[in-house]
């Protein structure tokens, strides 16, 4: 478990410490009129790390994993059952709902649905400038030129010609870049990209992955990267972290991870990973079975019945994560 | 530039041209639709053009004299001209359905937005209610409201509105449901916005956009509600001309042979409701902006 | 080898409101026997389309304009109704992007295996149809008390087992897969790539395999082909398509897709977006976004070079 | 299937706050109406006295809140009271009405939905082609005729001018009342009785009412069954089956109708609803003695008791109806966990 | 499957159409086809002439009318006398009748009656309590009623359904009796020429012929009594020979398609109910006779009969019917019809001119005259507005809410109809004029000199006198105006060409007795 006292080191911009949220589970009036306990998704389930300004984490793990609930909870657009995030050292959730609505102009989010993200209804240059309209009250005129502006940004040209246009009548790339520019509009400092890539064309995936790199330096960003594609996440993190049913297994410098991954969860993950090119061969071996249901998570180590070297151990207690080279956290007995 | 009328008439027929190539058969039904509501509203608003009489005017010929000649329609036992009446009755009808369909969609709208956004006790208080209403025959309940409020204009409006209230307010709720589950709005209380904010510029605007389309066809429906209620007898005082009040008092005559009374007035009711319908449908194709990724 | 698919010029269109979507233009391709062909380009290249279009599974407005689909000589686009039925799921099978969606969720899982052995094997018994249905299970890896289940109570990668089991119950020699692998997690994704790997050998299947995923194709296919705005943009065998790409779409793909292996700080961009395939661009549908773009290819469709079983449609080859 | 019964208890339980707000509603209603029903009751020559003294009797005077209670109180029993108008038990009234409105519906659905149904189903099929249009034309056009005026054209033509099927009532007046003494249901009771005239009687009677219910009603259905049609036809599993090589017409009317009759199903306990607002202008049309005829007498009358046992039992077939439905929907589509 | 099952079941529809279902029409019944409705099997609430009709045919009074005709003859009693002043009449029973559960009929059976009628409050009790004291036993055979005041219409009054005898054993003393089965025996059989076999209520009632009837035994032994949802299909019934005789209440149109029908015969004879408008006289604006006398004028009856019932019912001048005694045209005299002229002099002689309009509302209600109510209300506003002077506003009201706005004096002028209690004028005057009577239909009309001639003409006994009376208080309804008349109704029941012996009169006793039908 990370040490309180870090708090206190100011270089740390956001620290998130055990953070739980548990769902309950989606039932009907009927269910829950007879049900007799009641069943929770542990989506997050204890989770723990910082971010240094600057930095960009990447946050992987398989669909179910917890990591967009993560993201969420970061940016406190879900409460959580339990745990903290401190924002440049003060928690979060101890704002009003009024204090926490104007915190959001320095916390972003990019979503993983640039289509989904845009309301059908609103032109994208009104879109755009909207979080600055609720944030600095500035003249119409003006946000409508910095509007403009980001849209040159982000390669969102001729910037005039579309500023009038609905989301439908663009294509998913230049979507992508409408919701980066509002996001960045109002000059954040952390930004949370919810697998910003997965729903791109291949050709396109690339040039907001440059995209996003360009505007980081340009804008002094810190990114959490959540993806699911660690092929992706290498272009961009410093470190990253290997999420599992909920909780983290491995976290560390991303070189340092990809090249010695000591979870077997972070090995076969790294192994399963496509790679294009017809002379490579797998050689670790996939393991058998399925990610397991969250609502009832396998006791001990979660990843213990699908893990090829577990031990008898592994199923009755819970490896915690620990530091196992400096910056490289581990959770297992290994 | 010149403004030339023949020009503009003529880029406005290519558009409108362009329009039916771009959607295809759903674009004439909504012109047909548009059309049919045109011809009628402009019975509502000029009938003295149309009608050949007065309404009440009751010498305008001989006693049940059949269809042809001066009266196209035929006249009724009180020796009126059925065709003048079915030209004026269309103020009422028009006038009740559509007003009750404002009335009505104001509150339910309201309601379903709040409702739906705010969630907690209240929802489900107002939804039980909703529901109970919504699941209940719509007709029955604008009979016992129009029984209890008395003849009158007025009154069958509201009686006819009372019933459509929960039809948008579960709309709009459910709407109000889905879209707040939305990314989009989500989106939105990333960047900051409160929740009026929210329920004001992004679901609202979401929301309306289908319920103009559940407006018309709403409106078609009052329509047939409307004429049910004066035909059943609760609605209006003789001083008023009703198509469903004069398809009643034609009944009588089904066996003698003066099909005319009850023709006339009930094709006319099913002919507006079927502009109204029309529209709709049209409206709903057209209004989907997925129409064209298909 | 026997050829056993070749399909001839073939061309399918969209009619629809405003247009019509050229899905398909002018396509040639073939299949050996045993071979497994990549096809690949990404959404909205046609790529699915063609594979629709094999078994004549277009749904309206799509159809079939021009060309001709050889499976072992027949043409299937001039094909009765009758014959093609026989085809379908007899001769050629094939498998879907959701697994979820697509086996009928009303109809437990058993059902759905002897309603379709009994659609081709007339006269088959019942009981001996679920036999088979049993066997299957086996081979895929799944309990056999399974078959009595629901598909909704059922993980993702075992729908998409049962897929194939349906697909093959009736050895199939040619086995379409349309992205089979998209909706699945990357552990599932390289599970069901092995069973693919290891049936494929088993049931001496002829595999077209489209997928947007260069991993994909990588690991299985003999040869690829590369689609773009619907048409062929080269076509050749795997290893010489992710060694020597020789069209210039090829050569942005692969470059611009991450490789995790491979130490690359930066990845190549492609400029501008997929055409519109009711406008496309005239002469080479590419030269648009091409940095080779020559006059030529804004007139006339490209030039077909091939070389050693490596086709390449672009003027720079000619 | 112990979590179906639970399912059927838990249910059951959930239509009480709907009926309960239903009865709040038509006390309300009924008591803001004006109309005295005691005058009415007693006749014009009544003296103030009587008038005064019968209130009393029927509890018209006591306090607002109290009358609701007392009439929560007696449905609480089942007890739907005594007509205000006519010395008669409520039930009584309502049960020897409610056999006509209930054989009057079932066959007007069994044609609804066999209309409905089939031919949106079939129209689905032949989406966007001259057949799928000219039934959907058909679809809304008999949608936007109003029942009442579709039942006086079909008494024109069929009943008047063909003079070939009788326009109204449930018998011809040479058939004895005392036939159908057992169930009320007059198809059962020919049948029971062996009167087999009798029963053809019955059957000619039935046609147009049904068919007017029927026909008004397919135009729902018939849309309702097409939009579900093509969103299931465009559904992943129905392109899967397709490429298994089964027959077309058995994946269009057992794969895809089955898939589309889920939600078609759960839209029927709605339309139950519209179904006894059509009844009761059927009835009106064709003299058919029903529930809906009752409830139009007794409202001219202010008779209280009755019209709200009317509405009462009215509720409860919505209730119940859409319970069958939901409990059908649960058995039905093995995806539903209850 | 399903198709194969709905073809069937339109095969089977077809073919029933195709060949109608005949002969289950019972052997020699006569079906009687009518819109009315049965309200309560009870002497003692019994209040509608349907009911009141079919108990002249099961009971009989101590009077009663012979068949078509309007003249008392000696029914359950032989005989009557008349004290001298006026206030007691003692009728001797015939002897010997015995109801069917044997219980011998007499004079205690007559008491029992009637001290029931009065005790159970019933709606037309006010006919035995406004007039009878009480009812002494004074033999086996003979009964005293003894009145509060002399009543010279007291017979009858004696021959109204309220006077009628039952049997004591079978009706319950303290409860009024809805339907037969509530009786004890479960069958309704009283000392008249039928007994009810089988009630269903709004569907039909089975009567034979009573064997132990002492007077002339009927000519036919079944009659079935259909009732009808509506007009339209009982006239099609009739034409189609499924009902042998349809009486009340067809509509005007289908009347005069079966006037006209060759294979229907037509039986017609003047009513005794009448039309008229009511004006609330103790209430601006028609507190002014003047008023009353100006809209009196405009009406123009035989147009709006014409219009509204095709030609049927006879205009009426008069309170008092036409075919009663003392019946005078005074309207027609005094004003005419359509006396535009007139109604222009009255108004304008209080101050009204065709730019300032006299306006008022004007009332009708659709839901207990029928459906040609607001044919007549539409015709009357036109003929008011004739004069182009009267503004009307029509307005409709709800039966029920209709008696609550004449009590609380909403409507200035209404339409109402009359059905009489008793046959005589004074049922017909005193109801409308005399305080107590209008006050009761919101009219409010109140003259002690009327008064007074009301009760004079219930006392006098002298027919001469009483008839010179009546025609007195018709000539100065016409300068007074509490109400006026419109038209009187005429009957008409249609029959089978083949059906004999149907005598109506305007007393509105039907007997079935006479009814035949001929080979």
């Amino acid at each position: 478990m990370l040490d309180v006292q870090v708090i206190e080191n100011m270089e740390e911009l956001l620290t998130v410490n055990n953070l739980k949220k548990h769902f309950p589970l989606q039932k009907g009036f009927i269910d829950n009129l007879l049900a007799k306990e009641k069943g929770f998704v542990r989506a997050v389930d204890g989770v723990s790390f910082s971010i240094k300004k600057g930095e960009v984490l990447g946050l992987v793990g398989e669909s179910g994993c917890g990591k967009t609930t993560t993201g969420r909870l970061i940016l406190r657009l879900l409460e959580p059952t339990s745990g903290d995030v401190f924002y440049n050292g003060k928690s979060i959730f101890s704002y009003s709902k009024k204090e926490m609505e104007g915190m959001r102009e320095k916390l972003q989010i990019i979503f993983q649905d640039p289509y989904a993200s845009l309301s059908p209804r609103m032109a994208i240059g009104k879109a755009i400038g909207h979080p600055l309209a609720i944030h600095n009250h500035k003249p119409k005129a003006e946000v409508e030129q910095i509007s403009l502006e980001i849209m040159e940004k982000v390669g969102l040209t001729p910037a005039s010609f579309l500023f009038k246009k609905y989301p439908h009548q663009l294509s998913g790339g230049q979507r992508q870049r409408v919701v980066i520019a509002r996001a960045l509009v109002t000059n954040p400092e952390f930004v949370v990209a919810d697998e910003p890539i997965a729903m791109a064309d291949v050709s396109v995936r690339a040039m907001i992955l440059e995209l996003m790199v360009q505007l980081k330096e340009e804008f002094d960003l810190t990114y959490l990267f959540i993806t699911h594609d660690l092929a992706t996440s290498k272009y961009i993190c410093d470190r990253v972290a290997i999420m599992y049913l909920g909780k983290i297994v491995e976290m560390g410098p991303l070189e340092e991870v990809f090249k010695n991954p000591i979870h077997p969860y972070t090995g076969t993950l790294l192994a399963a990973v496509p790679v294009p090119d017809p002379k490579y061969r797998r050689t670790y071996p996939i393991p058998k079975g399925e990610i397991p249901s969250p609502i009832n998570p396998p006791p001990g180590c979660r990843f213990h019945p699908r893990c090829a070297s577990a031990k008898s151990m592994c199923s009755i207690h819970e490896p915690e994560l620990v530091e196992v080279h400096s910056g490289h956290w581990v959770a297992c007995f290994e | 530039m010149l403004y030339s009328p023949a020009k503009a008439m003529a880029k406005a027929l290519s558009r409108f041209a362009g329009m039916g190539k771009k959607y295809g058969v759903e674009w004439w039904i909504l012109v047909i639709g548009a059309l049919i509501i045109l011809a009628i509203v402009y019975m509502a608003l000029f009938p003295g053009v149309i009608a050949p009489f007065n309404p009440h005017n009751q010498n305008a010929g001989p006693q049940l004299l059949h269809p042809g000649g001066e009266h196209i329609m035929g006249t009724d036992n009180l020796q009126r001209d059925v065709w003048s009446r079915i030209v004026y009755g269309s103020q009422t009808i028009l006038r009740v359905a559509i007003l009750a369909a404002i009335i009505s969609s104001v509150f339910g709208i309201t309601l379903g937005l709040v409702s739906g956004f705010s969630g907690g006790f209240f929802d489900r208080i107002v939804s039980l209610i909703m529901d109970s209403l919504y699941s209940f025959p719509g007709l029955i309940l604008a009979i016992a409201f129009a029984a209890m409020l008395g003849p009158g204009v007025i009154n069958i409006t509201l009686a006819v509105a009372v019933i459509y209230i929960p039809t948008y307010f579960r709309l709009v709720r459910g709407q109000t449901l889905a879209i707040k589950e939305e990314l989009y709005v989500e989106a939105a209380r990333s960047i900051g916005a409160s929740g009026f904010t929210i329920l004001w510029r992004y679901i609202f605007p979401n929301v309306i956009a289908t319920t103009v389309v559940v407006f018309t066809l709403n409106v078609a429906d009052a329509i047939m509600i409307e004429a049910a209620l004066t035909y059943l007898g609760l609605g209006l005082p003789p001083s008023i001309v009703d198509w469903g009040m004069d398809l009643a008092m034609g009944k009588k005559f089904l066996p003698s042979g003066q099909w005319w009374l009850i023709t006339f007035p009930g094709a006319m009711i099913s002919i507006l409701a079927l502009g109204f319908t029309m529209l709709g449908e049209g409206l709903a194709e057209i209004l989907n902006p997925r129409l064209l990724e298909r | 080898m026997a050829r056993i698919l070749e399909i001839e010029d073939l061309s399918v269109h969209f009619p629809i409101n405003i247009g019509t979507v050229r899905a398909v233009e002018g396509v040639d391709l073939q299949l050996e026997q045993g071979e497994v062909m990549g096809l690949v380009g990404e959404s909205g290249c046609g790529k699915s389309t063609l594979g629709f279009s094999i078994l004549r599974l277009l749904r309206p407005p799509g159809e079939i304009v021009g060309g001709r689909i050889l499976y072992h000589g027949q043409d299937i686009v001039r094909m009765g109704e009758k014959e093609i039925l026989s085809l379908r799921g007899n001769r050629i099978a094939m498998i879907f992007q959701d697994p979820l969606t697509s086996l009928n969720p009303l109809f437990r899982i058993d059902k759905q295996f002897i309603e379709t052995l009994l659609t081709h094997e007339k006269g088959l018994a019942k009981g001996e149809a679920f036999n088979r249905a049993e066997k299957m299970l086996e081979d895929l890896g799944i309990s056999p008390e399974r078959l009595l289940e629901y598909p909704h109570q059922m993980s993702g990668g075992m729908r998409q087992r049962i897929m194939i089991g349906l697909g093959l119950i009736l050895n199939p020699d040619l086995l379409i897969a349309d992205e089979p692998t998209t909706s699945l997690d990357v552990i599932v994704e390289a599970q069901f790539l092995d069973l693919l790997n290891g049936l494929r050998r088993q049931y001496d299947l002829t595999i077209l395999l489209i997928t947007h995923n260069l991993g994909n194709v990588a690991q299985l296919a003999d040869r690829i082909t590369v689609m773009y705005g619907g048409s062929i943009a080269e076509v050749g065998p795997a290893e010489a398509i992710f060694e020597n790409p020789l069209h210039p779409y090829t050569q942005g793909l692969l470059s611009s897709i991450p490789n995790i292996k491979l130490d690359q700080p930066k990845l190549v961009t492609m400029p501008g977006s997929p055409p519109d395939l009711v406008n496309p661009p005239q002469g080479c549908v590419f030269h648009p976004r091409c940095s080779h773009t020559m006059d030529i290819c804004r007139h006339e469709k490209p030039y077909v070079s091939k070389e050693d079983g490596h086709l390449v449609r672009c003027w720079m080859y000619r | 299937m112990k979590s179906l019964t639970r399912y059927i208890i838990a249910r059951l339980l959930l239509t009480i706050p709907m009926v309960f707000i239903l009865l709040s509603i038509v006390f309300v209603v009924l008591r803001i109406m004006p109309g005295d029903p005691v005058s009415s009751m007693l006749g014009g020559h009544a003296p103030e006295k009587v008038i005064e003294q019968k209130k009393v009797e029927l509890g018209l005077n006591r306090p607002m809140a109290i009358q609701y209670l007392n009439y929560l109180w007696q449905v609480c029993r089942l007890d739907l009271g005594e007509s205000m108008v006519f010395k008669q038990r409520v039930t009584k009234a309502i049960a020897e009405k409610l056999p006509a409105t209930i054989e009057l519906s079932i066959f007007g659905i069994i044609i609804t939905l066999f209309l409905g149904v089939f031919l949106g189903a079939y129209a689905a099929d032949k989406r966007r082609m001259a057949r799928d249009y000219i039934i959907r034309l058909y679809g809304i056009v008999v949608y936007c005729i109003p029942v009442y005026w579709m039942g006086l054209m079909l008494q024109l033509i069929f009943g008047i001018w063909l003079d070939f099927l009788p326009i109204a009532g449930r018998t011809g007046p040479r058939v004895f009342a005392s036939t159908f003494e057992k169930t009320g249901f007059y198809i059962l009771d020919t049948i029971l009785v062996k009167d087999f005239s009798a029963l053809g009687d019955v059957l000619v009677h039935l046609t147009l009412p049904a068919f007017t219910l029927g026909l008004v009603l397919s135009g729902i259905f018939l849309r309702l069954t097409r939009a579900n049609m093509l969103d299931v036809l465009k559904a992943d599993y129905i392109v899967a089956a397709e490429a298994r090589g089964i027959k077309h017409r058995r994946i269009v009317y057992k794969h895809a109708l089955k898939n589309a009759f889920i939600p078609i199903l759960t839209m029927m306990g709605l339309q139950v609803a519209l179904l006894m607002a059509g009844a009761v202008l059927t009835e009106t049309t064709f003299s058919w003695p029903g529930m809906g005829r009752l409830l139009l007498e007794r409202i001219y009358l202010r008779d209280y008791p009755t019209i709200q046992g009317v509405i009462i039992v009215i509720a409860l077939v919505v209730a119940t109806a859409s319970l069958i439905v939901d409990i059908i929907y649960a058995i039905v589509d093995p995806r539903v966990r209850y | 499957m399903k198709t194969v099952k709905f073809l069937l079941f339109c095969m089977i529809a077809i073919s029933l159409a195709v060949f109608p279902a005949k002969g289950f029409a019972k052997g020699a019944a006569l079906v009687y086809g009518t819109t009315e409705k049965v309200i309560d099997m009870d002497p003692a609430n019994a209040y509608d002439f349907h009911t009141w009709e079919i108990f002249y045919n099961i009971y009989q009074g101590l009077l009663r009318y012979p068949p078509g005709k309007t003249n008392l003859v000696p029914g359950l009693a032989k005989s009557y006398d008349i004290s001298a002043d006026g206030k007691e009449y003692t009728f001797r029973l015939r002897e010997g009748l015995k109801f069917t559960d044997g219980t011998p009929f007499d004079a205690s059976a007559v008491k029992w009656s009637i001290d029931r009628v009065i005790a159970l409050k019933g709606d037309p009790s006010w006919l035995v309590t406004d007039f009878v004291d009480h009812v002494d036993v004074v033999g086996k055979y003979a009964v005293k009623f003894v009145l509060k005041n002399p009543v010279a219409y007291f017979p009858s009054l004696v021959a109204s359904v309220p006077y009628y005898p039952v049997n004591p054993n079978v009706y319950p003393k303290d409860k009024i009796v809805r339907d037969p089965s509530e009786l004890k025996g479960g069958k309704l059989v009283g000392l008249g020429p039928y007994r009810v076999v089988s009630f269903k209520r709004d569907q039909e009632i089975v009567m034979d012929r009573n064997p132990k009837y002492y007077g002339e035994k009927p000519k036919n032994d079944r009659v079935v009594i259909r009732y009808f949802a509506d007009a339209t299909t009982m006239r099609l019934a009739l034409e189609k020979r499924e009902v042998d005789f349809a009486f009340k209440t067809l509509n005007p149109s289908d009347i005069r398609d079966l006037e006209k029908s060759p294979k229907i015969q037509t039986i017609k004879a003047q009513g005794p109910y009448i039309r008229y408008i009511c004006f609330l006289c103790d209430t601006p604006p028609f507190s002014d006779k003047v008023l009353r006398q100006a809209v009196a004028a405009a009406i123009n009856r035989p147009p709006l009969l014409n219009k509204v019932f095709l030609g049927q019912n006879a205009p009426l001048y008069s309170m008092v019917p036409m075919g009663m005694w003392s019946h005078i045209d005074a309207f027609k005299t005094v004003f005419g019809d359509g006396n535009i002229a007139r109604s222009r002099k009255l108004l304008a002689s209080r101050g009204y001119s065709e730019s300032k309009k006299f306006t008022f509302d004007f009332w009708y209600t659709p839901s207990h005259y029928g459906d040609t109510e607001v044919d007549m209300a539409a015709v009357l506003k036109d003929q008011f507005e004739a004069t182009g002077m009267m503004k009307v506003n029509v307005k409709s009201a709800e039966w029920a809410t209709y008696r609550d706005n004449w009590k609380n004096k909403v409507m200035p002028a209404y339409l109402l109809g009359w059905y009489p209690d008793y046959i005589d004028p004074d049922n017909y005057t005193a109801a409308f004029a005399g305080t107590a009577g209008s006050k009761g239909l919101g009219i409010h009309f109140s003259k002690p000199e009327w008064d007074k001639m009301f009760v004079e003409g219930q006392t006098v006994t002298d027919p001469r006198k009483r008839t010179a009376l009546y025609a007195k208080i018709q000539q100065m309804w016409t300068d007074e105006v509490p109400t006026v008349t419109i038209f009187q109704g005429t009957l008409y029941l249609f029959a089978q060409k083949d059906i004999r012996g149907i005598l109506l009169s305007p007393t509105l006793q039907f007997n079935y007795g006479p009814i035949h039908r001929v080979k």
